[in-house]
């Protein structure tokens, strides 16, 4: 194979990969040698310079990664922030609803609920003070359990828990 | 005629149609019914002899066969113009209708296989997998300006429904008000009041639902019987005065 | 900004996107018209047909994104070993063939079309996300309404569903 397509692979590699990917296993799976996968990433962080190009490669320690180049930062925060954004808000407000009528309740049942891990949305949640821990379920493991904040019914205008339950089985 | 091939090969009544008319390279415009038809049959007799599950609609496609066939040995309707006989003729050929779907049928299948071409070039190339950009926002930035409760009821409850949908089952709620926990609420009241207490005060603290009424009305029978309260009440439907024994 | 820019910006964001990107989006982001990212997107196209260059970029409706080229599959698949979605049967290829040129569509039309039952195959392509219910029509038995969803042109890599035709009457 010539240089050209080497660098094709190694760039579809790195591509498919999300993490940095390890010169000793590049050189393997093309079969080649690792001076021959450093002389490929020398042309091509050359050729990635174009401003045609968004993405450029680079190395740290003995692996190999591609990344967006920095001048491109803003046009990314633009488009995806408002993204992440509502994504960010829908977990927790998910999450702080599942809690508000189930609890007390664990990490493991919110999960189980809501079909996906919630470690981020609670730990936001708990940074405004909307849920708190309140000890552990006597079940292996002893998992923390979750309730809402005495702040967080005062925010929904609630004067106590039993006001959630007696609107949950309306 | 080798029918060495398993029904299972076939998408259904049309592709077997398909498979015989392309074995035979029948022209499908003109369709030896009589021939099809046998070839057809003799088809679907194999399969049974391996007793295998055949498919009603294979017996519904053998039956339209049959119909059409017996169709075709009938005389036509003569009509007394001979122009109007020959256009009727083309008209009225009882193959019209099987030859217009498996045509139709016949262009699906061609889609399907380009399809299919395409799943499978599609099978060797990778997306990306996206990237974590939740360094964009902060942990804390999420706002729950202008959200209310019923907001956040309605979000609950669309969480549960969407995992009915899901996984098909229902949930078992926990009961939330258990008479035991009960039992111990009203007699811990009773304990703090030592003396009367009205059924209605027992409710009063906040509006309660009517599960909770009647939990709360099992919790007084449970006191009743375990010999702990006096319950009494001076006429039907009055309220009911809750003594705790042993009080002053 | 010049069209190389635009092009190294685009693929930036399709970069880090991973999945398809609305043309709409991207032209608002880079504040310019979707002709203009049109153009760039046949200007980088023909970009990727580098024998170096081990990515593509291809429309799926109206989005786009950047795949890894076929011939590299050998080499993704002995260092990554991917797994390799289950192929769809003959019966959900008839099935989905018919919903794409005849949608919106009732399963008895399609069973009409296809001469047997088509419960399973529904069942399967709905699982698979790609197709969906979209209303029910207007007439005795209400029935539901199936359409294709955005996923299914992706899962084919096509362009628009006038592709197929086009590879058909080849």
């Amino acid at each position: 194979m010539d240089l050209r397509k080497l660098m094709g692979a190694i760039e579809a590699i790195l591509f498919v990969s999300g993490e940095p990917v390890g010169i000793d296993e590049i050189a393997k799976t093309l079969n080649i040698s690792k001076e021959v996968v450093l002389n490929c990433f020398n042309i091509m962080k050359k050729d990635y310079e174009s401003d045609s190009r968004g993405i450029m490669i680079s190395m740290v320690g003995e692996k190999l990664l591609l990344k967006t180049k920095p001048n491109f930062f803003s046009y990314i925060e633009k488009l995806f922030k408002p993204k992440v954004s509502s994504q960010l808000s829908k977990a927790a407000l998910e999450t702080l609803a599942i809690i508000m009528f189930k609890q007390p309740i664990t990490r493991t049942e919110i999960e189980d609920i809501r079909g996906v891990n919630v470690e981020k949305a609670l730990k936001s949640l708990q940074e405004k003070k909307l849920i708190c821990e309140k000890g552990r379920l006597q079940s292996p493991g002893r998992p923390i359990l979750f309730i809402t904040t005495d702040e967080c019914l005062d925010y929904f205008g609630l004067e106590s828990i039993d006001e959630v339950n007696f609107y949950r089985d309306k | 005629m080798a029918l060495n091939v398993k029904l299972d090969a076939f998408e259904g009544p049309f592709d077997l149609l398909f498979h015989l008319i392309e074995k035979n390279q029948i022209d499908i415009y003109d369709i030896p019914i009589a021939e099809l038809t046998e070839q057809y049959i003799a088809y679907l007799y194999e399969i049974e002899e391996k007793q295998l599950d055949l498919a009603s609609e294979f017996l519904v496609m053998a039956s339209t066969l049959l119909c059409i066939k017996s169709q075709m040995l009938l005389p036509q309707k003569k009509d007394n113009s001979v122009q109007l006989e020959l256009a009727a003729s083309e008209d009225d050929d009882p193959r019209g209708e099987l030859v217009n779907k498996l045509i139709e049928y016949k262009k699906y299948k061609d889609i399907a296989a380009v399809l299919q071409l395409k799943e499978k070039n599609q099978s060797k190339v990778f997306k990306r997998p996206p990237q974590d950009l939740s360094y964009l926002c902060n942990n804390e930035e999420f706002s729950l300006t202008g959200v209310t409760f019923a907001d956040l009821k309605s979000c609950y409850l669309s969480i549960l429904k969407k995992k009915n949908r899901d996984k098909r089952i229902h949930p078992v709620s926990k009961d939330p008000f258990p008479l035991i926990k009960k039992v111990r609420e009203v007699y811990n009241i009773l304990l703090t009041y030592k003396k009367n207490v009205y059924f209605s005060q027992l409710l009063k603290k906040t509006r309660k639902t009517k599960l909770e009424i009647i939990v709360t009305f099992l919790a007084i029978l449970e006191l009743e019987k375990m010999n702990k309260i006096l319950a009494s009440q001076e006429r039907p439907f009055e309220d009911i005065i809750v003594e705790i024994k042993g009080g002053s």
